[in-house]
């Protein structure tokens, strides 16, 4: 017998610790040939005896592999008992679940990604599929802040997206020591620098709930349109399915409503942001 | 939907029938109040007053379920997902949980299906039996549209002198019959308005009205979605979530993993939980959504009169006046609540 | 051979609570033998001053985890007895059951968990979980067993909830009545010989040493929860004049207040109780008796052991009758109107009384005793079973000591823990009150 | 953790009875005993050991010597477990807190009393950091709650502990609420952290608060509600001195 809370069987077949705190899981379903995600989708990751958690796939849509990838940040139970697992180690997932991005309603357009912290794991799975399909869109622009250096997660590959023609990569940090060239201060600053085409421009922020006011505001004094500003939240979630009630905010489900959510839509939800 | 009407004895037999057969579960007496339990005999039945003291969601969504079971093995876990429902018949169920059950039901049905919820929630047979006087002084139903069931029932019963009027809306219902009574006469029906309209008089006295027009109630939670009620009350709020525990359309659950002794053995458990209580929407980096109790009483408010309102075009509150009688700083009654609302914004 | 000897040893374990027994021998001649208490003290009589007087028996209730529930009952009864309120049939036998049942427990926990490893020459019970699973489980069962018919009637062990003045909060359901019933008889005809045969086979050191017995006595049953109180030397006083008995004094070396008869040292506990009582045990618990040889009077106190075993045959048959007595009356919901439980808003008003409860608890004899004004207690004293018998146990290490001083050290200090733990000393209930230092 | 670890009990001033619901877990007890080896266990052993990973307190600290045994416990073990309402929140012993000392050791003592060294009780993270708390008076639910504590030990996971009062489980039992009874009866339940299943209630009595006070306890509410039941704030206040002493928000 299997119900909505069931868990299927998947296995680590990679874990690379990204900083001291997140490591990026390749994961395989033992039963099924493919995830089927879209950019922005989450899993249900089980730890058994631990619990749950939802957790964001971060590898970019694959409609023909068993694997994909995972970037977990230990803070409580079961993301400290995921990052305490190594290859070979079995898990269960459920889902995918979200309602993730439409990649068409970004086809031919500008894309801004702003991705504070851990926000980045969502956003590499739109970003991998955005590079997967390049001719489809436009100019890419890619800002990215962490609190210090040593927090950046995916570094190479962030250097190597930022080597691509037509990629325009930004990085800051809050705090810096004496070996950090790059820039210093907080996501926004970053905004300034880039020259915006507005109507043909669509911004993708994802961050902790403090970032989201500034660069929203940001890029409205830069005339992006509210329904083109485009948001992944997180709230706590017992179920990824729209029955525990616990991501509910206002009249809205995090979990099957989002997390993906218009900004022009998230405005009328007071709870939101 | 068919209509009959069984006489007196020909119910009891009914139920007597069941008992053979199935756990049948009813309102019987606990102490100065009532609870929905199994019952032996149809003695135990209290019909009418008092209000159980909570509703018969505990049937399809138990207080704590196990929904998984794993063990150890190879290096993996062999994983069980568990699932038990029996089949019962639920004797005497009010129309505000008739009402409450409905719309519980549309919750768990919606897009993705809970199966542990469905699975007990088909198995059951339900009787509701109407309620002549109100079953508590806190009982607001007639005002939030709680007092008629529709067809939300397998069976309903409308005790009219000696006889009870009886809707049969399932063929479950039907079965439970058994053949008992005869097709409702003009003179039958006739009977039942007036009973109904002596009901609707007898609650239509009791001095708590809804002030502003039911339908705007969505409206009116959005328009005051800032509003000093909600601090004032929120003050008073112990955060003990008893509210949520005792309503008949509050579902939310939280989930967690237990592991036996020799770490080999678990299982995962859902258990009732409330949007009232502090770490309900609290993330692990300690962010929490609804910090104040405020906030939060406020939420409770607005999913019972406004976005569940709003979505599904009827209140969730069906004034059973649970909520009303447990709440021991008199502050969550979401009529009155709304009733507050609507006198401070006209003034 | 005369010897110097200092023994002390601390901490003696396998009782429950802190005690230390110091032995000092010098050139042959027992120069020192005493009993200390360094269990910290409680103040639970001071403690109770000021409260009102439905909370005593929560309040007492934790003195000790072991007999809570006779505490709560002694409690009551004093209450009552100051109120002058007479409980139901009903309560008087689930009263009577609750306090069988908590006999039980404790009983078992002695015998099995702290007696028995010294006869197999092991520390503790948890060696024997794997050596001797068979006996293990089934101590466990019947312990389990105790423990269950507590919280049943009582709503758990230790520290009972529904047991309030006038009667019980709460009724056990008929359903569960029954099982405890089959349960019972199982352990009965399953557990019950095999324990009887164990104790039987284990050989006590012989020592003996008359002393004054005290107990409660009934004419119609084995006294535990009522009746008068019973000393072997002098005959039979009222409860209320428990202190023409007992005096309660207080030694240096021990927090716990030592308890003496107008006399002389007495003992309280199983043995007690068995010498006076013997002849109103259930039939079982006489054949127990007979196959282990105990008769009454007898007076060497390591037997304390199975007088327990015997009295907890008597609790297992107590149970079932009154648990079929109770349900030939049918259970009935208490009359709520006279039951006063915690704070329920206000209580009658009483102008000063007092009262005396005195039950049999595991250990022997407790008295409570409280005065009362208004809603509060004014006056309370205890008189713990424990506190009773270190005197006594003082003595018997006087006796005991000189006929065994030519034997090795270690012997020594073995003979005197297996007499301090025959007694069963519950220090914890140190309201006002063990350790062995041969110094 | 290791894999078995060594575990050790130890008490204080407290009437022992948190050890006798470890010892009245039968069957589970036996598990435990296969997934823990038990180095010290004084209620139930004689054998004694110093080397231990986690160490499990039960009773208040009531005595000068008890706090240099408490702190040389904290320095062996990696984990302290405080285990009964004694050693979480001081327990009944507290209630003494609130007297004059003298004359309470004089009433049990009399003129000798000042021979018996003794202060005001507290609870033991007044002395050391505690790392788990198995609540209650007696610990809850039979034990279960503290074989929780241990086995999410065992698997280096935070236990799951509500911090919501104990109406919550005392509506999902069902129970008459006993401020509405016929009798009613005044409850510690709405600020009293949850955890116990509401034993109290749900046997017909009052929860008396022996796990001390939920998060975010809203005591101005309780006072009022305790007023409503005929209770005076000074009363409300000794009812809360009964087993919670030591209190102290949120713990
Ligand atoms: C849609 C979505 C996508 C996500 N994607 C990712 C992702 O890609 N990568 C990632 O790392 N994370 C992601 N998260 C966050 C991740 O789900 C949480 O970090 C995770 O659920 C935490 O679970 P846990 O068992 O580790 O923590 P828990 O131990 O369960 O902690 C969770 C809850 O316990 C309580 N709690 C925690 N610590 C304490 C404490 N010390 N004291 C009291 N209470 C406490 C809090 O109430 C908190 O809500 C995502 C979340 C959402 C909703
Ligand atoms: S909100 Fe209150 S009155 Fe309305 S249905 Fe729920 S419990 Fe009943
Ligand atoms: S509204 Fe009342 S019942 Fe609900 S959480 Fe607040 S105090 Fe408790
Ligand atoms: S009895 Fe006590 S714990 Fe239970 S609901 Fe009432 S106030 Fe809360």
């Amino acid at each position: 017998m299997k119900t909505l809370f069931t868990p299927e069987p998947a296995k680590i077949r990679k874990a690379v610790p990204q900083t001291e705190f997140e490591t990026l899981f390749e994961m395989e379903l033992s039963e099924r040939s493919t995830l089927g995600h879209k950019p922005g989708q989450f899993v249900e990751v089980s730890v058994f005896g631990v619990g749950e958690a939802p957790i964001s796939v971060s590898s970019a849509p694959a409609p023909s592999m068993p694997t994909f990838e995972l970037c977990v940040r230990k803070v409580g139970n079961v993301t400290n008992a995921l990052l305490s697992m190594k290859k070979g180690d079995h898990v269960g997932i459920r889902g995918p679940f979200g309602n993730g991005f439409d990649v068409n309603l970004f086809k031919g357009k500008d894309i801004i990604f702003v991705a504070g912290g851990i926000g980045l794991v969502p956003l590499r799975s739109f970003i991998r599929e955005v590079l997967n399909h390049r001719e489809d869109y436009n100019r890419v622009f890619i800002l990215y802040g962490c609190k210090r250096p040593k927090d950046i997660l995916f570094e190479d590959e962030l250097m190597s997206w930022g080597s691509l023609e037509g990629i325009d990569l930004q990085t800051t940090v809050d705090i810096a020591g004496d070996d950090w060239k790059g820039n210093v201060g907080v996501i926004t600053t970053l905004m300034p620098r880039l020259s915006l085409d507005p109507p043909k421009t669509e911004a993708v922020i994802v961050g902790p709930p403090v970032m989201y006011r500034f660069v929203i505001s940001e890029l409205k004094k830069r005339l992006v349109s509210e329904k083109n500003i485009w948001v992944s939240l997180e709230r706590k979630m017992k179920c990824g399915v729209g029955k525990c009630g616990h991501c509910q905010m206002n009249g809205v489900y995090v979990c099957s409503d989002g997390p993906v959510f218009n900004y022009a839509a998230l405005k009328e939800i007071p709870e939101a942001i | 939907m068919k209509q009959y009407v069984v006489e007196k004895p020909g119910i009891r037999k009914s139920v007597e029938e069941e008992l053979k057969r199935k756990k049948v579960c009813a309102p019987v007496k606990q102490e100065n109040s009532a609870n929905f339990s199994a019952i032996h005999s149809f003695e135990e039945i209290v019909w009418g007053p008092p209000q159980t003291v909570i509703p018969p969601k505990k049937y399809f969504l138990p207080t704590s379920e196990n929904i998984l079971s794993f063990r150890k093995r190879d290096g993996g876990f062999e994983v069980e997902a568990l699932n038990a429902a029996e089949e019962i018949v639920l004797f005497g169920v009010h129309p505000c949980d008739l009402n409450a059950i409905y719309l519980t039901d549309r919750i768990f049905a919606e897009k993705n299906q809970d199966e542990n919820y469905l699975a007990k929630r088909e198995k059951a047979v339900l009787i509701g039996v109407d309620c002549l006087t109100p079953c508590s002084p806190e009982a607001v139903c007639l005002r939030m549209d709680g007092l008629n069931p529709g067809d939300r029932f397998d069976l309903f019963l409308t005790d009219i002198g000696d006889v009870y009027f009886v809707e049969a809306a399932s063929r479950k219902g039907e079965e439970f019959l058994r053949g008992e009574g005869r097709p409702a006469s003009e003179i039958d029906h006739r009977k039942l308005s007036s009973v109904r309209k002596q009901r609707d008089e007898l609650f239509d006295q009791e001095e708590k009205k809804l002030l502003p027009d039911y339908n705007d109630l969505p409206g009116l939670m959005k328009r005051n979605y800032v509003h000093a009620v909600w601090e004032e009350h929120g003050e008073k709020c112990y955060g003990c979530g008893s509210c949520n525990m005792v309503c008949p359309t509050c579902y939310c659950f939280d989930v967690e993993d237990y592991m036996r002794v020799d770490l080999e053995n678990g299982f995962r458990k859902r258990f009732w939980d409330g949007c009232m209580l502090e770490d309900f929407a609290k993330v692990a980096s300690g962010e929490n959504f609804r910090e104040e109790r405020f906030d939060r009483l406020r939420h409770r408010t607005n999913r019972k009169l406004n976005y569940l309102f709003d979505k599904w075009g009827q209140s969730f509150c069906t004034g059973c006046g649970r909520c009303i009688k447990a709440c021991l700083t008199h502050i969550v009654s979401p009529l009155e609540i709304a009733n507050e609302i609507f006198q401070r914004q006209s003034v | 051979m005369a010897r110097d000897m200092q023994v002390n040893v601390h901490h003696i374990a396998r009782v429950e609570g802190h005690g230390n027994i110091v032995i000092d021998v010098q050139a042959g001649e027992l120069k020192k033998v005493e009993l200390d208490i360094v269990e910290s003290p409680r103040f639970f009589e001071a403690m109770l001053g000021g409260r009102r007087y439905p909370e005593a028996p929560q309040i007492t209730s934790r003195i000790c985890g072991i007999c809570s529930v006779g505490h709560a009952t002694a409690s009551l009864r004093a209450l009552e007895d100051a109120l002058g309120i007479e409980p139901s049939m009903q309560t008087l036998l689930l009263r009577k059951a609750i306090l069988e049942a908590e006999t039980l427990q404790s009983h078992v926990l002695h015998y099995y968990f702290l007696v028995v490893p010294d006869f197999f020459k092991v520390p503790s019970v948890i060696p024997l979980a794997s050596s001797h699973p068979d006996v293990v489980k089934r101590a466990l069962r019947m312990k389990r067993l105790a423990d269950d018919i507590i919280a049943m009637i009582g709503g758990r062990h230790p520290h009972p909830i529904s047991m309030a003045i006038g009667g019980f909060t709460h009724m056990p359901g008929e359903g569960e009545v029954r099982a405890a019933i089959s349960d019972l008889k199982e352990v009965l005809a399953k557990d019950v010989p095999p324990t009887i045969e164990l104790f039987a086979s284990l050989s006590f050191p012989a020592f003996e040493r008359k002393t004054d017995y005290v107990s409660l006595t009934h004419p119609e049953e084995y006294a535990l929860y009522e009746g008068a109180i019973h000393s072997s030397e002098t005959g039979e006083t009222r409860h209320r004049d428990y202190k023409s008995k007992v005096k309660e004094e207080v030694v240096l070396h021990s927090t716990a207040k030592h308890a003496k008869g107008p006399f002389k040292p007495y003992m309280v506990g199983a043995l007690a109780r068995f010498n006076n009582n013997s002849d109103k045990l259930m039939p079982g618990a006489e054949a127990a008796a007979k196959r282990l040889g105990l008769f009454a009077q007898n007076y060497n106190p390591y037997l304390i052991t199975l007088a327990q075993v015997v009295e907890s045959v008597h609790n297992i048959e107590r149970m079932i009758y009154l648990f079929e007595e109770i349900l030939d009356s049918g259970l009935k919901e208490e009359d709520k109107g006279q039951i006063v439980a915690g704070w329920s808003g206000k209580v009658a008003e009483v102008k000063k009384c007092w009262g005396v409860g005195a039950v049999e608890v595991p250990r022997g004899t407790l008295f409570h005793e409280y005065r009362i004004e208004g809603e509060l207690i004014s006056g309370a004293n205890c008189v713990i079973p424990t506190a009773q018998n270190l005197a006594n146990i003082e003595e018997d290490m006087k006796e005991l000591v000189p006929k065994v001083l030519d034997k090795p050290k270690e012997e020594i200090t073995l003979l005197l823990e297996m007499l301090v733990r025959a007694y069963d000393p519950c220090i914890s209930c140190a309201v006002h009150m063990l350790k062995v230092d041969f110094i | 953790m290791a894999d078995r670890p060594k575990v050790g009990f130890f008490s204080f001033t407290g009437c022992e009875g948190c050890q006798l619901v470890v010892l009245s877990m039968a069957d589970r007890l036996l598990e435990l005993l296969g997934a823990v080896e038990v180095v010290n266990f004084r209620e139930a052993s004689s054998y004694k050991c110093d080397d231990y990973d986690i160490a499990i307190v039960e009773g208040a600290i009531s005595r000068v010597r008890e706090i240099t045994e408490l702190i040389e416990i904290r320095k062996r073990a990696g984990t302290l477990i405080a285990l009964g309402a004694c050693a979480h929140v001081g327990g009944i012993n507290c209630m003494r807190n609130f007297a004059n000392q003298f004359e309470i050791k004089k009433e049990v003592y009399g003129d000798k009393a000042s021979n018996f060294d003794s202060f005001l009780a507290q609870p033991l993270d007044a002395i050391v950091k505690v790392d788990h708390y198995a609540r209650g008076c007696p610990p809850s639910r039979d034990g279960e709650e503290f074989l929780e504590i241990v086995v999410a030990l065992m698997q280096g996971k935070r236990p799951y502990i509500p911090n919501y009062p104990v109406c919550v489980h005392c509506k999902m039992k069902g129970n008459v609420c006993v401020f509405h009874k016929e009798r009613p009866i005044a409850c510690l339940g709405p600020v009293t952290r949850a955890g116990c299943m509401a034993a109290c209630p749900s046997f017909g009595n009052a929860c008396i608060g022996c796990r001390g006070l939920a998060g975010k306890p809203n005591l101005n509410a309780h006072q009022q509600t305790m007023e409503e039941a005929g209770l005076t704030p000074e009363e409300t206040m000794k009812f809360y001195r009964m087993l919670n002493g030591m209190m102290e928000v949120g713990k």
